[in-house]
């Protein structure tokens, strides 16, 4: 029943970026850190442009992320920002949304039915942290060692994010021993997983987090152990760019880097590529593609990301 | 049709509840299961009705044998039982309670008009006066009988066995239910009875069999037995019961009600002086219990309730503990026993505190109260630590007595619910001289409710007849007997009470 | 006292008063709230809710509890996805798949709790999570593309109505039907207040308890593969996730009681509106994201603040003065 | 019969030989199960479980339930991390203020079900979604940067113990205490057994299950303070999410039952040491996530199975002849 065209609908809700009032932003892993830092540079940007921000609770629910949507749309709300837990599943939300002449921009991935998309791949930023890790193994511990991995397979992103990942360093370092694989999103499970891996291989090298919660709490792990702050034969790395991380990674220890999302700018987008769409830019010109920056101690973009926070 | 039972035996953990046991019951028979509390009563009728597999024996129903029932061979063979701890369902309405098992429906959906017929039927047949739709849990314990009763008679049964049927019964429930197990005789069933109330073997049993620790004790006929003979044969020689306290009118009366009001009670203005045993007696919802609870504050209450004197300002069972009041509730499932804790635990709870040091409980003084609580009572077994729902019905009540009467705690008006129920001629007078004794030695006033007369001539000094929530007649002394009680709520028509 | 029929359910559904005074405070502040697309999409989001909450509902009146629905939904719908993407299935066979696969779950829950009496919250959580892995491990990946059969399922429209709509109204009267008029709802309400009542008068205390926990499988099962189908794609890492909460929580604020026994299926289908449309209200009013969280539980504890009045409200609007209940113990 | 004590004591708790087992097989196949690093880990990890399993045992031993304690347990992190990080607070402070948390949460939950009777399931349930929201609202982003002071109380060792483990022993010892030895601890069994027969005996059926949601909110909130301290960091999206299953599983694999009345702290202990050691062998052998998905599921349900098992060895091992359970209804 939903057209299938991308073209745009005749019966705009917003002929222009005058008309958007308001922005549906939608985002469905609401504990996740990363969720508090996106929505406060967006909320800091709607009020700059004069817009609301409305936000959804889908509380990791595919099935509610649906029905919040399906509301958003009735409501008419004139540009919704999505970011699908499964992207084919809100196919036909999006088209709902552009027949009844709303802007639809997907987050984190694209869609066949949207009129922009904020991007920025899941698996480009695993990549980055598996190979720099992959080039410090190869310069530190001759490409001989332990890594473990705390990943996520639950989810689509954290699979992306995973293969990204574990592809990039086994390929670029195949003599390092892989000695767990762990899921793990979060600092506290991290921890414990780390801790039990340590039991059985005490001389663990590595550890690469899909998330720097969880990364932090292979950190705490390896410390507790004993392991020295700043040893120089240990490599953690993890993805997101939370303070925490980045304070230890500007502090000179043994965690080394974060592939950090770019929160402020991210947040900017949010705002901006809907409103961009109501002015009539197409889905190429609209769309943000906001890259992962891989940050390591001495990097500006590591003061700066952390100069967003205060 | 005849039930023959046959080497029954079963044994809980290492509590051998049945040794053996062999009983037969003809048909148009009435008879008497009797023995003291313990003795294996309730465990045989269990095992008739399929709660549980029996050890070894059989049971031969009808000429066919069975190893072990379950409910609904039971039920199919022709048992019918009214269990002595109801299995009724609280809060399913009277008559879904009559028929649940067994419900009358057309192309699957429930004849609701033809069943409500037929259990009105059935009550009227009793001379029950409970409506059909009220849920059983709201129910007065005696009506809640009435329907156990129904229900076992709805089944058409060949077999009917009663366990302590009258325990929550008055005299009018008794009559009509003796009537029908009359009549359902002469219709040519085996009935199997089950009472500790020997004028009730007296009037309706041709037969006995006694069991004593799990064993048949005596089986006999009863044609030309006298009340003594049947004594001899279940109970062990008591002694005699203490004497009255005095009681002196110049006391100040040790428990006094004032203009007392409560859920459906009331008015009530009553003086009972130190040692004095006062009796409530009444039909089945003239409101005994609730006046008994009242005073002890389980209900919002108007008027006041004094005790030596002071009047009682706390609300709640912790103020009328605290002045001194004590309650051994009559519905012993629900408000008195704490089925899975240890008989130690049920019978010392309220005691645990004044017994401990620094806050600690003081388990060898703990011990030996308990220890002597079961000597006095003759609880059976006297285990500490077996849980509540271990023991029969009868010793459970013991339990529930204990709490109250253990010596410990500073009491001094008891109020008691029933307070034989279930409980064997023994121990029942062992329950007198207790209830004697805390009157006379420690001045305790006591007010208890009863629906048997014959408790409420021996055990007490005055008897107030209750109706509709008032007292309506106070008889003592002399006057005192069982058929002036009968007589007192025996009317033609119900008195006129403006309510 | 001749309180009007109508005062008198309403004191016993007082989740009726609280959902109108809802969709009026949210027609009043969004302006978007009646209007038949709005209506029919709480209706369709809820329909799945509904068809698990009604067998759920039933088990807790009979006294038993089954947590493993969120993960027997996600098995449903991964079994169906499967037949439906791999193999082009039919719509019919894909609900078949389906449903074999909640009986499946069904059936050990089942065997377990009344057959060997092991607990059923510790039974379900352990079958809960199994059967995440489980359905986890057999589509590790999304899946996509369904036949147009299976799409038809939650797709199409009858009479207006989209089919998990209908689908849902049919389990209700059903279920609603054996519970009010048949000898086996006396049986589910006896078993949940007294097994050993029940088992004592003959009824099948351990046959109809684990009836319902097929039919509970079997429903969760077909809920999983409606959304999917609706959906048009199944995450099985997410499918389902926290959808038992859900269930028993619209279970129990519709008045069905954790204890076993009581409750109806008016009042279920009354606690699975109550959660739709306040889930809807809150996201059409814009409230962030941690106020929604916070005002959702603060609803909760309304609406079991409701059942604590429901009684008070039905003594007070009695048609005749029956006797009443002896004073509960406080609280 | 002559058993000797020991085999008793293996049939009344039938997690010990479970464990033993265990043990034995991941030590069997990963070679470092058994060693000190390993055990004081495990122990470390399970030790905010014990703290919160140990007050949540004796809450469903009187007859209630909290589900709240995993969002308690955040907001416990929160308060004593904003201390902590934004104010520079000692652990003291923090310690102070994630109790006042808890105590807060608690008194809610206490009110509620204690004070008005109403459903404890809703009700906790309510506070645990609410309480989530506001924790997450007042610290949005990740907390880190704690005081010296603070990171002490995670961090330390006693006589060779963690903080943690040391803190969690004190709490099984002192409530092990009053459950066994106190008037109040056969107060708790007797009010879950029957409140009217407790309400009748005097025992202050309203205040005790009041003080242990007090105590429950209280554990609940300084475990979460515990955990920031070990771990130096505070996400309020993810600190105790979940948790509240964690810690119901450890106390009703331990043998309390959720009908109330029933249990022993002894058997909560086993129970979180049965979990964590599970977790623990499971990530040492290295099981892929999804089959130590299964395997926890399959290992909840053979915890149930030796509930069922437990009485059955008990009667068969029983000392001398005494009374143990009837078990007249089937299953
Ligand atoms: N479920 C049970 N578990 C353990 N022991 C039991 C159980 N039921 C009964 N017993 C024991 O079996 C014996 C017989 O009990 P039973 O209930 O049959 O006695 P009874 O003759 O009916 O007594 P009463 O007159 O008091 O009702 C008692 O010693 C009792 O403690
Ligand atoms: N007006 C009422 N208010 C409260 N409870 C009532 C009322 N009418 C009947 N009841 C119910 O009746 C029960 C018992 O009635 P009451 O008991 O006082 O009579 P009784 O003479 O003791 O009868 P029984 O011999 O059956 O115990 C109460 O516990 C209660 O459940
Ligand atoms: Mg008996
Ligand atoms: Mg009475």
């Amino acid at each position: 029943s939903a057209p299938s065209s991308s073209s745009d609908a005749k019966d705009k809700v917003a002929k222009s970026s005058k008309d958007v009032d308001k922005i549906g932003f939608d985002y469905p892993f609401t504990f996740l850190p990363v969720y508090a830092g996106v929505t406060k540079f967006a909320k800091a940007r709607a009020k700059e442009v004069g817009v609301d921000l409305t936000q959804t609770s889908d509380n990791g629910r595919p099935d509610v992320q649906a029905s919040n949507l399906d509301t958003l749309i009735a409501q008419k709300v004139p540009a919704i920002v999505s970011f699908p837990m499964v992207f084919e599943a809100l196919e036909t939300q999006a088209a709902a949304a552009r027949s009844a002449g709303l802007i639809w921009v997907t987050y984190g991935g694209t869609l066949k039915n949207q009129s922009a998309s904020i991007t920025f791949s899941f698996e480009e930023g695993g990549r980055l942290l598996g190979e720099d890790a992959a080039t410090w193994a190869k310069e530190n511990l001759g490409g001989k060692g332990k890594i473990a991995f705390l990943v996520d397979d639950t989810i689509q992103l954290g699979r992306e994010r995973t293969k990204g990942m574990m592809d990039a360093f086994t390929k670029a370092a195949p003599d390092m021993e892989v000695v767990g694989r762990e899921q793990a999103i979060d600092p506290d499970t991290g921890l414990s997983k780390i801790k039990a891996i340590l039991a059985k291989h005490p001389d663990l090298n590595m550890v690469l987090g899909i998330t720097d919660g969880a990364a932090f709490g292979g950190y705490k792990a390896l410390v507790e152990a004993g392991r020295a702050e700043s040893d120089a034969k240990t490599y953690v790395g993890g993805q997101d760019g939370d303070l925490g991380s980045l304070e230890l990674i500007k502090k000179g220890t043994f965690y080394r880097a974060s592939a950090a999302l770019q929160l402020r700018d991210i947040g900017n987008a949010v705002i901006d590529v809907p409103l961009a769409v109501a002015d009539g830019k197409s889905d190429a010109d609209a769309s943000a593609d906001v890259p992962i920056a891989l940050v390591k101690q001495g990097d500006s973009l590591l003061d700066e990301i952390i100069s967003q926070y205060a | 049709m005849t039930l023959r039972v046959t080497g029954l035996a079963k044994s809980f953990g290492g509590v051998h509840a049945l040794r053996g046991v062999d009983l037969t019951i003809e048909s148009g028979e009435v008879h008497a299961l009797l023995g003291h509390n313990g003795a294996g009563k309730s465990t045989l009728i269990k095992a008739l009705g399929g709660a549980f597999s029996p050890d070894s024996g059989t049971i031969e129903v009808a000429g066919h044998r069975y190893d072990a029932l379950s409910p609904r061979k039971s039920i199919d063979a022709g048992i019918a039982i009214i269990f002595q701890h109801l299995s009724l369902v609280d809060s399913l309405s009277v008559v879904d309670n009559i028929f649940l098992g067994q419900e009358e429906h057309r192309g699957g959906i429930v004849n609701r008009g033809s069943q409500r017929e037929q259990a009105r039927g059935l009550l009227d047949r009793l001379g029950a006066n409970v409506a059909v739709d009220a849920r059983v849990g709201t129910l007065p314990m005696g009506q809640r009988q009435l329907v156990e009763i129904a229900k076992a008679l709805s089944r058409d049964p060949a077999v009917l066995i009663l366990d302590e049927p009258t325990a929550a019964l008055s005299v009018h429930e008794i009559q009509a239910l003796e009537r029908t197990v009359l009549a359902l005789k002469r219709d040519g069933l085996a009935i199997c009875y089950v009472t500790h109330l020997l004028g009730e073997v007296e009037r309706l049993a041709d037969r006995m069999t006694v069991l004593r620790d799990g064993q048949v004790h005596v089986a006999t006929s009863l044609a030309g037995k006298s009340r003594r003979d049947i004594i001899e044969a279940i109970a062990e020689p008591s002694s005699e019961l203490p004497g009255r306290a005095p009681i002196l009118e110049a006391d100040p009366p040790q428990l006094q009600l004032r203009g007392l009001t409560g859920p459906g009670i009331g008015p009530i203005d009553l003086d009972v002086r130190p040692g004095e045993i006062v009796g409530l007696y009444g039909l089945i919802g003239s409101g005994r219990t609730r006046t008994i609870e009242t005073v002890f504050g389980r209900y919002r209450r108007h008027g006041t309730v004094s005790v030596g004197g002071r009047p009682v300002t706390r609300r709640g069972p912790r103020g009328g503990l605290a002045a001194g009041l004590a309650l051994v509730p009559g519905d012993r499932g629900r408000q008195g026993l704490f089925a899975s804790l240890s008989a130690l635990d049920n019978a010392l709870l309220p005691a645990q505190r004044a017994l401990s040091r620094f806050g600690v409980r003081n388990r060898r003084r703990e011990r030996e109260t308990f220890a002597s609580l079961t000597d006095s009572l003759k609880v059976r077994p006297a285990s500490a630590v077996a849980p509540a729902r271990a023991f029969s019905g009868g010793n459970q009540q013991k339990l529930l007595l204990g709490r109250w009467i253990n010596g410990v705690l500073p009491t001094t008006v008891l109020l008691l619910d029933e307070p034989t129920q279930g409980v064997d001629v023994n121990a029942r007078h062992e329950i007198y001289r207790v209830v004697r004794t805390i009157a006379s030695e420690r001045r305790a006033a006591v007010l208890f409710a009863s629906t048997d007369p014959e408790e409420v001539v021996t055990l007490a000094d005055r008897c107030l007849v209750m109706d509709q929530g008032r007292v309506v007649a106070t008889i003592a002394g002399p006057d005192l007997t069982e058929d002036a009680l009968l007589a007192a709520v025996h009317r033609p028509t119900p008195m006129e009470v403006p309510s | 006292m001749s309180t009007p029929q109508s005062v008198r359910q309403l004191a016993r559904y007082p989740l009726i008063p609280v959902i109108i005074v809802m969709a009026i405070a949210f027609e009043a502040s969004t302006g978007s709230f009646v209007g038949q697309q709005n209506l029919l999409g709480i209706a369709t989001d809820s329909a799945t809710l509904a068809i698990v909450a009604v067998p759920t509902a039933m088990l807790v009146i009979s006294g038993y509890l089954d947590l493993s629905v969120g993960s027997t939904y996600a098995l449903g719908a991964v079994a169906a996805g499967w037949l439906a993407s791999e193999h082009n299935g039919s719509m019919l066979g894909c609900v078949l798949l389906a449903l074999l696969a909640g009986v499946a779950v069904g059936a050990v829950n089942g065997l377990l709790c009344c057959g060997l009496g092991l607990s059923p919250f510790i039974v379900t959580l352990g079958t809960l999570t199994a059967v995440r892995g489980i359905a986890q491990q057999l589509a590790p990946l999304p899946q996509t593309g369904f036949s147009e059969s299976f799409a038809w399922l939650g797709g199409s429209k009858v009479a207006g109505l989209p089919s998990p709509v209908i689908i849902a109204i049919l389990v209700v009267l059903v279920a609603g039907f054996v519970l009010v008029a048949t000898p086996l709802g006396r049986h589910i309400y006896a078993i949940g207040v007294s097994r050993e009542a029940a088992y004592l008068s003959g009824v099948r205390v351990r046959m109809v308890p684990f009836g319902l926990f097929l039919l509970t499988g079997a429903l969760a099962a077909l809920a999983g593969a409606i959304k999917a189908s609706v959906l048009g794609a199944v995450q099985s890492g997410t499918a389902g996730l926290g959808f038992e909460l859900a269930v028993l929580t619209a279970v129990l604020v519709g008045g069905v009681a954790l204890a076993g026994g009581s409750g109806s299926l008016v009042g279920v289908v009354l606690g699975v509106a109550f959660l739709g449309i306040l889930q809807n209200g809150l996201t059409l009013l814009g409230v962030p994201t941690f106020w929604q969280q916070v005002a959702q539980g603060v609803a909760l504890i309304v609406a079991a603040g409701l059942a604590y009045l429901s009684p008070r409200l039905e003594a007070m609007t009695a048609p005749r003065p029956e006797a009443p209940k002896p004073v509960p113990v406080p609280a």
